[in-house]
């Protein structure tokens, strides 16, 4: 396999040398759980965890060798590749991994994240139906996640992006017995095609512009001004469109929420931590290429903008926990996007790494108490606090992450989103503005929805039927993963706090590494915080302000949200069903009757019978046994053939007709 | 005048076998009738030897040019020969069945073989016409032969009426052709016309007169009206006589008269041809469509046929002898191939036909199921009459594409090229019933006589080993060329 | 061990057809003999084959293995073949497949049941494909076309379905209509080449054909049709879906593994690089066409309730791929179109046999009345999952690069063709790939996934036999495989693509 | 003199042929043909072909006649128009015309001017040898072609 | 004696012939026209070699072969004939078409 090897820096160190096996070992653990799984004693899940446990002793070593290296001028991250093909007499696409800040984090989010998930779906996932298969699933997801991340070129990208989406739909639709769940997986896998296909259109501008698919060259060639911007924008915006897609920004989000017909660690890894964000890091990794487009980053903004409110809304009326939380995914999402599209690069990627270590933690507790009252449904919960201790402190450690409480994890990254919007906005960007106005309303909201689910689930008066269920803390296996992943939602934004102690700055940065921070949007970010968990804390736990909006003059706008702003009837009803029943049924009657009856039409025309033609277009082409074309000729030759009389005198004529006509027609012609 | 005895020596020998089965028959007892076979077979053989006798001496000429014994009418005597073997293996079992005076059946093929012997070499008008009459008279008498079946009788009278017609209008063409050139002889005429052309007009109304004559004998449009009815009544190896052996006398003819004599009129007659063998094969595939009867079938498939092997003449030129040489090679190719295939596909439908079956394309259903071999020869024959590869058929239509195309007759070749997709959906159509089909309620399986099979065998191998070799014909008449 | 290198495609192409003689003498009714006189004369080609690929320098763009005889000297036809990597795939697919194809046979023969025909037939089946696949000679190349007519159609015509003679003179006579045309385009080539020849290595050289743009053209529209037919290219495809639902298993599958990839080939090896300035004529027609192919392919195969009608739309979809790939006239155009033609093989051959098994068991291949299925037979379920998903263009598996790498081309086609026009069909072929997508998985759900209907509760169907699965693992690995390494196709492909696509811009 | 001979010997063949093909009685068409038959072999001898004129009238009028009266016999052949003639007439009448006025223009203008000189009659010597030398072979084939008529009629004819 | 004259003859004699086969339904005068026909070849072979003063007498050779031959396409046409009179006591050619299409 290996034919040529191309050495970027002079000899890699060790570690980086193997690092390459770090999407491999998952991959070749799927294969392992496929074909053994079901006879070892774990199921396979023993597999999967030791892959994973590989995975991340790996990036470990390979995170600390690449941040220390982060410091040279002349560091721009580790790569190294072998020939994957080569077609033509000179493209080459190669397969290799890229090293450099932005990777070894994402490194680190994806493999701690799926450990997480995979040690607590063992007892979760416990005496479910196709455990092994599910561990198998989590394997291939987490290899190619971790391919997506390591890449060094955009075709390999595409793989691993391809990779998680299928595996995210075999893992949403686990539970295919139920039709509704099936439909879920296939709604993801079709809604982030599209955009994928945007995104594949957009290597093509690239490879074509650049010639070559190397993400590094691109980045290089881009910034030599090489390209010119019409192409650089039409590129930005179809890669956008795959960004789109997976991060599930506005308008093809709508697969999200339904994703979570899944089993729940895994809308933890896939829908929270990991893939989702893979848009966004696909935005971060071309980020050269947006940035040199301006009009492209105010697409990927607005877009942002419009998402994150429009989710938070959606988020604040929702039943299902686990809907709440997908809906904040999108919103939180849609800020690491508008962030990106803002400039702040820095601040979008942190909250990338805040965000999977507290949404997780959300997700994972929300399987907990799933686990406990066997229901999604916040109308189903309630005064949960004392029954599950553990996952009730941990679950408001991760709310409180969420709603951006200062000093926990998300204050920090929404923080510097703000400062950057901010920022832009000073600087005379009416995009800015927009992002910003728009990003503070959603702060607010999401502190009043947090509040809201925590309030629901664990405090008030238990809402469950109390004679059946019995709510009792979940095992070790599903707590410890909180415990540790609660720690890291309040610790683990101290890696980027602001001034000169940030160093996730130094490790993730475009162009010159600057820390932002500002005391008045800090303060006003507080504000927010405060502001909207009081209000959730007031209308959901105290009852006050309580009215009911169906009744309200707001009844429109709580309609308009109840049916997620009309969008899945849209796409269902104009798009997708059209084409389902509609469109390819009338395609299939063309193919039959047009089509096959042009061929018949053609063998009329031909031979002179123009008359039968309608009778072929008019015939239902099925049932007629004999092809048309066959059909004509055929009649033809029944017509002719009655010219056989039988009678001799009568031939005798026709052949001296024959030698009259010829005889004379020839005279007449010469 | 000296006689090259040698020249004429196939033809004497044959003459002689043919009074000796004659006479044979005379005191041959009604049980032993049947040596009449053998008896005219070893006469052919003899005939054929002689025929190659000359061909590995030299060529040789006689009568004052009258009768010549070229690569050309070598070649075609030893069709001739080899069909009339063919036919005679097919025709024994037939007969056996069948109240038909055997001895008399032989004399009339062999009379008829003779005419064709002398066809080939003949490069004279009379005796062209009377050579023409004597393959003819006897395949009148040979189809009614069926004495008390209504359709042989019927078959008797179309072929004669017809026949003796399109004679008389031959023979009014010749008479002007004797008229302005004063001689009957071929290269003389072709000299005459060469250096002044008189009568033009005339001479093309002779032109389409003769070609009436020989457009009945090769079943052309619009003089092929006798073919299915005759080929129907007809005792079934005589159908496959007359569609193989008369057809190929009546090709031999027409070769001769148009490139020998009246080459230099091509451009004139030319047209006319083509549009013909358009017209010949175009009705001949349509109307086969409709068949239920096998022997119609290929009756109809004949006359297609001919329309294949005359579109070649359609492009004849006066001045390019090359392209000549290719239409000539193509039509003589084909020729060569066709006399297998079809003769095949009728010792197919004799060997069907008897014992209960009929020759109803519907008797054909299941036949899988009871003869697997006789299936298997009947797709070759009816494949390669088709033109799928690699059966020889190919080559025959490749050779005959390869002609037309090459003298830029593009219309020509899309119109046989169409016509053959037509072909294709009846010969399937056959195989289809074949070998698809249910068999009918109380058909049972039965052998092939051995005579019988070996003729379908050799056939089957021929036509198979052509189509992978078609050179082997090729240079049979790329050799034999009148160019 | 040189006669592999002057013998062994002869040898790769005439043994079967000498098995084929070799089991017509065999006596009827000992179908063990029969089996095995088929799996050593589909199985002796494959290990000459093998061994071939030992011997094949991967470097060299040009032919090898050649063997140039004179063969009917009187039509300058010669019995030219050789083998370059384009063509090398093909054979390998072939004889591969056709192999499995006996060993699946040997598991299960559709009825009625006569092995020493069907096999027989198989086998001279595989003498015209790779026949085809190695011809370097226009009269060669045309009699190994024909010559998989009529095994084909006794194929379809006896042991297919209840419309199967319907579907097979359909299938032949719209074949042949088309090879006619073919033919002729072949001899008008020939007579405009001087010297003339039916050489197809001489007739791509500079200068050996010289004729008005307007015969140029009419002899590609000539020849393209005959292959367009085959391919088949929309609006071509009609007897395509007729043939496929009726045939046989094993028949589907060598029609949809190799036959169709006789026609694309075609265009590869004969019509673009010999009528290179016609091509380009023609290129953005046969681009739209692919386009539309590809649209229309999905589409229809939304609205099918037959598993193997559906699988057979498909095919018309991929082959739209391929297809556009060729219309580029790019290498990576070209690249894309063998591999497509090798994944396409792989895949929808292997989705062919899982359909012809389903129906085996469930003797119903309406989608909606199945349901369920992993339930009942997780293999076979995870097997059809498996392969749809590879079908739909998943990366890591075949299916993926044919697909992309044909948008990839038709983004920056050949200097001189459209741009606008080509982009529209990559954006179409875009939207096709959703499309594909879509009707996979739906497939999938209704076939795979819910619960067992009532009327299978309580049947027991055998999962996945040994015999089925001996003629399945090669070509799930190859799935795999070549999704993870395409290189092993390209590596083949590439130099001698890159030596055609020279011609191109000559 | 010979031309008006000549025109009186044609225009009666010309009526008893027209008779022949429209008349109403099988046995006087016999009797019209013979008319028909002997004014060609008048027309031989104004044409200076004595031995054919001769053979003309042996064989045609001597041996043909004959056979067709034996033939008409045979087959108790019914008299009366609507028996003889079928429904077609008009339409044959327009073909053969048709015929007539082609070949007819073609020949009248081709010829034209162009006069047969009756000088010397041919002898039968003159032609025996003629047929005995170049075109024995013909002859040796019609020959061939007598016996198989004669064998070929004989066994259709018998009854079995 | 003007050559036309004899021409016109023939054509003449030629055309009544074809009437006659086209339009009688008894076989035996159809076969009397047909002698007719053959008779107008004749008179046109013996003409031209008269015109033509032709020394080696074709045209009156082949008059000669022209009218044995008729004599002996005549006598099979007559067992024909009668051999269809026997099996269906008719000769009008019209009711001969048992096979037609």
């Amino acid at each position: 396999m290996v034919s040529t090897v191309k050495e970027t820096a002079e000899a890699l160190p060790g570690v980086i040398e193997i690092a390459w096996l770090i999407p491999v070992i998952p991959t070749v653990c799927f294969f392992l759980i496929v074909f053994f799984g079901k006879k070892l004693k774990g199921k396979g899940a023993e597999i999967g965890i030791a892959g994973i446990v590989a995975a991340l002793a790996l990036s470990i070593p390979v995170f600390f060798k690449t941040i220390g290296q982060l410091g040279h001028k002349d560091f721009h991250g580790y790569s190294k590749s072998v020939t994957w093909m080569e077609f033509g007499d000179k493209e080459v696409l190669e397969l290799g991994y890229r090293i450099d800040g932005l990777t070894v984090v994402m490194l680190l989010v994806v493999c701690f994240v799926a450990l997480m998930v995979h040690i607590y779906s063992t007892a979760y996932m416990k005496g479910e139906v196709r455990y092994t298969f599910y561990y198998a699933a989590l394997s291939l997801f987490t290899g190619s996640m971790l391919n997506l991340v390591l890449a060094n070129n955009l075709l390999q990208l595409l793989v691993g992006w391809e990779g998680v989406g299928v595996c995210s739909y075999l893992l949403i639709g686990h539970y295919w017995e139920e039709k509704e769940n099936s439909n879920a997986a296939i709604k993801a896998f079709l809604t982030t095609r599209i955009g994928d296909v945007g995104f594949m259109f957009g290597i093509f501008v690239l490879f074509f512009a650049a010639k070559t698919f190397n993400i590094q060259a691109i980045t290089e060639i881009v910034e030599e001004g090489h390209i010119s911007n019409t192409v650089l924008t039409t590129a930005a915006l179809l890669l956008f469109a795959g960004a789109i897609g997976k991060s599930a920004q506005f308008p093809l989000h709508v697969w999200l929420p339904d994703a979570m017909a899944g089993p729940t660690p895994v809308s933890a890894l896939i829908h929270a931590a990991t893939m989702v964000v893979a848009g966004v890091y696909l935005v971060a990794r071309m980020y050269t290429v947006f940035h040199a487009s301006p009009d492209a980053l105010q697409v990927v903004a607005i877009i942002g903008a419009i998402t994150m409110l429009m989710a938070a809304l959606l988020a604040l009326i929702q039943n299902d926990i686990k809907r709440v939380l997908a809906y904040s995914t999108i919103s939180q999402l849609a800020y690491m996007v508008a962030a990106l599209g803002v400039g702040a690069y820095t601040a979008g990627v942190f909250h990338i790494w805040t965000h999977a270590w507290f949404k997780a933690l959300l997700f994972l507790g929300a399987g907990s108490v799933i686990h406990a009252v066997h229901s999604n449904n916040m109308s189903d919960m309630g005064g949960l606090k004392d029954q599950l201790p553990i996952t009730h402190k941990t679950y408001l450690i991760g709310c409180l992450a969420l709603a951006g409480m200062p000093g926990l994890a998300g204050f920090w990254s929404k923080d510097e989103i703000l400062t950057g919007a901010f920022d832009s906005a000073t600087h005379g960007s009416t995009v800015g503005w927009v992002v910003f106005i728009s990003a503070s309303l959603t702060a607010f909201l999401t502190a009043c929805y947090s509040a809201r689910m925590y309030f629901l689930t664990f405090r008030g008066n238990p809402k469950y039927d109390t004679s059946h269920v019995h709510p009792h803390e979940s095992p070790a296996a599903m707590t410890t993963p909180l415990i540790l992943l609660a720690v890291l939602a309040v610790a683990g934004g101290w890696i980027g706090l602001p001034g000169s102690w940030n160093q996730f700055a130094k490790w993730v940065h475009f162009g010159e590494e600057h820390a932002v921070f500002s005391f008045p949007v800090a303060a006003f970010g507080t504000l927010l915080f405060v502001g909207g968990f009081a209000l959730g804390w007031a209308m959901f736990h105290k009852g006050k302000f309580r009215f009911d909006i169906k009744k309200s003059p707001l009844a429109w706008s709580y309609k308009l949200l109840e049916n997620k702003y009309y969008l899945d009837d849209l796409y269902m009803g104009v798009i997708v069903r059209p084409i389902r029943d509609q469109v390819s049924r009338f395609a299939y009657w063309t193919n039959q009757n047009i089509l096959d009856a042009v061929v018949n039409a053609g063998g009329a025309a031909a031979l002179g019978l123009g008359k039968s033609l309608y009778k072929n277009v008019d015939q239902p082409v099925i049932d007629g046994a004999v092809n048309g074309t066959a059909r004509i000729t055929g009649k033809i030759g029944d017509t002719l053939k009655f010219f056989q009389t039988g009678n001799v005198q009568y031939y005798a004529a026709v052949l001296f007709i024959g030698i009259g006509i010829s005889v004379a027609g020839f005279l007449y012609f010469n | 005048m000296q006689i090259d005895l040698i020249a004429i020596g196939p033809e004497i020998i044959l003459t002689a076998a043919l009074c000796g089965v004659l006479l044979l028959d005379l005191f041959l007892p009604d049980n032993r009738k049947w040596l009449a076979m053998p008896a005219s077979f070893a006469g052919v053989l003899a005939t054929l030897a002689a025929v190659l006798y000359i061909a590995m001496t030299h060529e040789r000429s006689t009568l004052g040019g009258m009768f010549v014994v070229d690569s050309f009418a070598i070649l075609f005597k030893a069709v001739f020969c080899l069909a009339a073997l063919l036919v005679f293996t097919i025709s024994h079992d037939y007969l056996k069945e069948d109240t038909i005076h055997q001895g008399e059946y032989y004399v009339m093929l062999l009379s008829s073989l003779l005419g064709m012997l002398v066809i080939s070499s003949s490069r004279d008008l009379i005796a062209i016409f009377v050579a023409l009459e004597l393959i003819s008279l006897p395949a009148f008498v040979l189809a009614g032969l069926r004495k008390s079946d209504l359709r042989s009788n019927e078959a008797a009278l179309k072929f004669f009426l017809f026949g003796v017609l399109s004679t008389a209008v031959m023979l009014f063409g010749m008479s002007l052709i004797y008229g302005i050139t004063g001689t009957t002889n071929l290269a003389d005429i072709a000299t005459v016309i060469s250096v002044a052309t008189p009568l033009r007009d005339v001479a093309i109304l002779s032109v389409f007169f003769l070609l009436v004559g020989i457009g009945f004998k090769i079943s052309a449009f619009p003089f092929q009206w006798w073919v299915p009815d005759t080929y129907e009544g007809s005792p079934v190896p005589v159908a496959a006589f007359l569609s193989v052996a008369s057809k190929t006398a009546g090709f031999v003819a027409l070769i001769q008269i148009m490139f020998v004599a009246f080459i230099q009129l091509a451009d004139q007659w030319r047209p006319f041809l083509a549009i013909l063998a358009v017209l010949t094969m175009t009705f001949g595939n349509l109307v086969a469509l409709k068949q239920k009867h096998l022997v119609r079938l290929l009756a109809y498939s004949s006359i297609a046929q001919a329309g294949y092997i005359l579109l070649p003449l359609g492009i004849a030129s006066a001045t390019n002898q090359s392209r000549n040489r290719e239409a000539f090679i193509a039509a003589t190719v084909y020729l060569l191939i066709y006399a297998f295939m079809e003769t095949g596909a009728f010792a197919v439908a004799i060997a069907v036909g008897r014992r209960g079956r009929g020759y109803q394309i519907s008797d054909y259903a299941g036949l899988m199921k009871q003869a697997p071999g006789l299936v298997l020869a009947m797709a070759i024959f009816l494949f390669s009459l088709a033109g799928v590869p690699p059966m020889a058929g190919w080559a025959a239509k490749f050779f005959i594409f390869r002609a037309v195309l090459n003298a830029g007759g593009i219309w020509l070749a899309i119109a046989m090229a169409v016509n053959t997709v037509i072909a294709l959906f009846y010969y399937a159509a056959v195989a289809k019933k074949m070998v698809f089909d249910e068999p009918a309620p109380g058909k049972v399986a039965f052998g092939t006589p051995p005579l019988l099979g070996t003729a379908i065998t050799l056939a089957a191998i021929v036509v198979v080993v052509v189509g992978i070799l078609p050179d082997l014909f090729g240079r049979l008449a790329e050799a034999s060329a009148l160019f | 061990m040189d006669w592999i290198t002057d013998w062994g495609l002869t040898l790769v192409v005439f043994l079967p057809a000498l098995g084929a003689v070799f089991m017509a003498l065999t006596p009827k009714g000992r179908d063990s003999t029969i089996k095995f006189w088929a799996l050593v004369f589909t199985g002796l080609p494959l290990l000459v084959g093998l061994l071939m690929l030992g011997r094949y320098q991967y470097s060299d763009g040009g032919f090898q293995f050649e063997t140039n005889l004179r063969w009917i000297p009187s039509i300058d036809a010669n019995y030219h073949i050789g083998v370059d990597g384009i063509a090398l795939p093909m054979v390998m697919l072939s004889l591969l497949v056709t192999f499995l194809c006996v060993i699946y046979s040997c598991w299960h023969l559709p009825e009625p049941h006569n092995p020493k025909l069907f096999l027989a037939l198989c086998l001279l089946l595989e003498t015209g494909m790779t026949g085809t696949f190695v011809a370097l000679d226009l009269v060669l190349f045309f009699i190994f076309w024909e010559v998989v007519l009529v095994p084909m159609y006794f194929i379809i015509g006896l042991w297919g379905g209840p419309r199967r003679e319907y579907a097979a003179i359909k299938f032949f006579l719209y074949t042949f209509f088309g090879s006619v045309f073919m033919l002729l385009g072949f001899l008008a080539l020939y007579f405009q080449s001087d010297p003339h020849t039916f050489d197809i290595v001489l007739l791509q050289q500079a200068g050996v054909l010289s004729m008005t743009k307007t015969a140029a053209n009419l002899i590609f529209a000539g020849i393209a049709l005959g292959l367009a037919i085959k391919v088949p290219m929309w609006p071509f495809h009609t007897w395509l879906p007729d043939a496929h639902t009726e045939a046989p298993t094993v028949g589907s599958v060598l029609l949809a593994a190799v036959l169709l990839k006789m026609g694309t080939y075609g265009f590869v090896r004969i019509a673009i690089p010999i009528l290179p300035d016609a091509a380009r004529t023609f290129a953005p027609f046969i681009g739209a066409l692919a386009a539309i192919a590809i649209i229309y392919g999905a589409l229809n195969c939304l609205a099918q309730v037959d598993l193997k009608r559906m699988i057979a739309f498909s095919s018309v979809g991929h082959m739209g791929f391929v297809m556009l790939g060729i219309a580029t006239m790019t290498d990576v155009g070209i690249n894309a179109a063998v591999f497509g033609m090798v994944a396409h093989g792989v895949i929808t051959g292997m989705l062919f046999f899982i359909a012809g098994s389903i129906h085996e068991r469930y003797h119903t291949r309406d989608i909606p009345e199945l349901g369920g299925l992993v339930l009942k037979m997780p293999v076979m379920g995870g097997l059809l999952a498996y392969s749809a998903i590879a079908s739909l263009g998943l990366p890591g598996l075949a299916g993926f690069w044919g697909e992309v790498t044909a948008l990839l081309a038709s983004y920056n086609p050949l200097e001189g063709l459209d741009l606008t026009w080509f982009r529209t069909f990559m954006v179409l072929g875009g939207i096709g790939t959703v499309l594909t997508a879509g009707y996979f998985l739906w497939m999938l759900q209704r076939v795979n996934l819910g619960k067992v209907p009532a009327q299978w509760q309580d049947k027991n169907f055998a999962d996945a036999q040994p015999l089925e699965l001996a003629a399945w693992v090669p070509l799930l690995a190859l799935i795999l495989i070549l999704g993870v390494f395409p290189k092993l196709i390209l590596d083949v492909t590439n130099p001698a693509v890159v030596e055609l696509t020279q011609l191109l811009t000559r | 003199m010979t031309p008006w001979v000549f025109i009186g010997v044609a225009v009666v063949m010309s009526i008893a042929a027209i008779r022949l093909v429209t008349t109403k009685n099988l046995v006087h068409g016999a009797l019209y043909l013979v008319v028909t038959l002997m004014g060609v072999a008048v027309v031989f001898l104004l044409t200076a072909a004595e031995f054919v004129a001769w053979v003309q009238v042996l064989i045609y009028v001597g041996a043909v006649i004959v056979l067709l009266l034996f033939g008409l016999m045979l087959t108790k052949a019914p008299i009366g128009r609507t028996a003889l003639d079928n429904d077609r007439r008009g339409f044959a009448a327009l073909v053969a015309l048709g015929i007539f006025a082609v070949t007819g223009t073609v020949l009248w203008t081709s010829f034209e001017g162009k006069e047969i000189q009756v000088g010397h009659s041919v002898t039968t010597e003159q032609l025996g040898t003629e047929l005995f030398t170049r075109f024995v072979l013909p002859f040796e084939v019609v020959s061939v072609l007598l016996l198989a008529a004669l064998v070929g009629a004989v066994i259709l004819a018998k009854r079995d | 004696m003007p050559v036309q004259w004899v021409l016109l003859l023939s054509a003449f004699l030629f055309s009544v012939g074809i009437y006659g086969v086209l339009a009688r339904r008894n076989a035996v005068i159809v076969l009397m026209s047909i002698e007719v026909m053959l008779n107008a070849v004749n008179i046109n072979l013996v003409a031209f070699n008269a015109l033509l003063q032709e020394t080696h007498l074709m045209g009156q050779i082949f008059a000669l072969f022209v009218i044995t031959i008729a004599a002996a396409e005549l006598g099979v046409g007559l067992a024909i004939v009668i051999l269809i009179y026997r099996n269906r006591t008719t000769v009008s050619i019209d009711e001969v078409s048992l096979m037609k299409w």
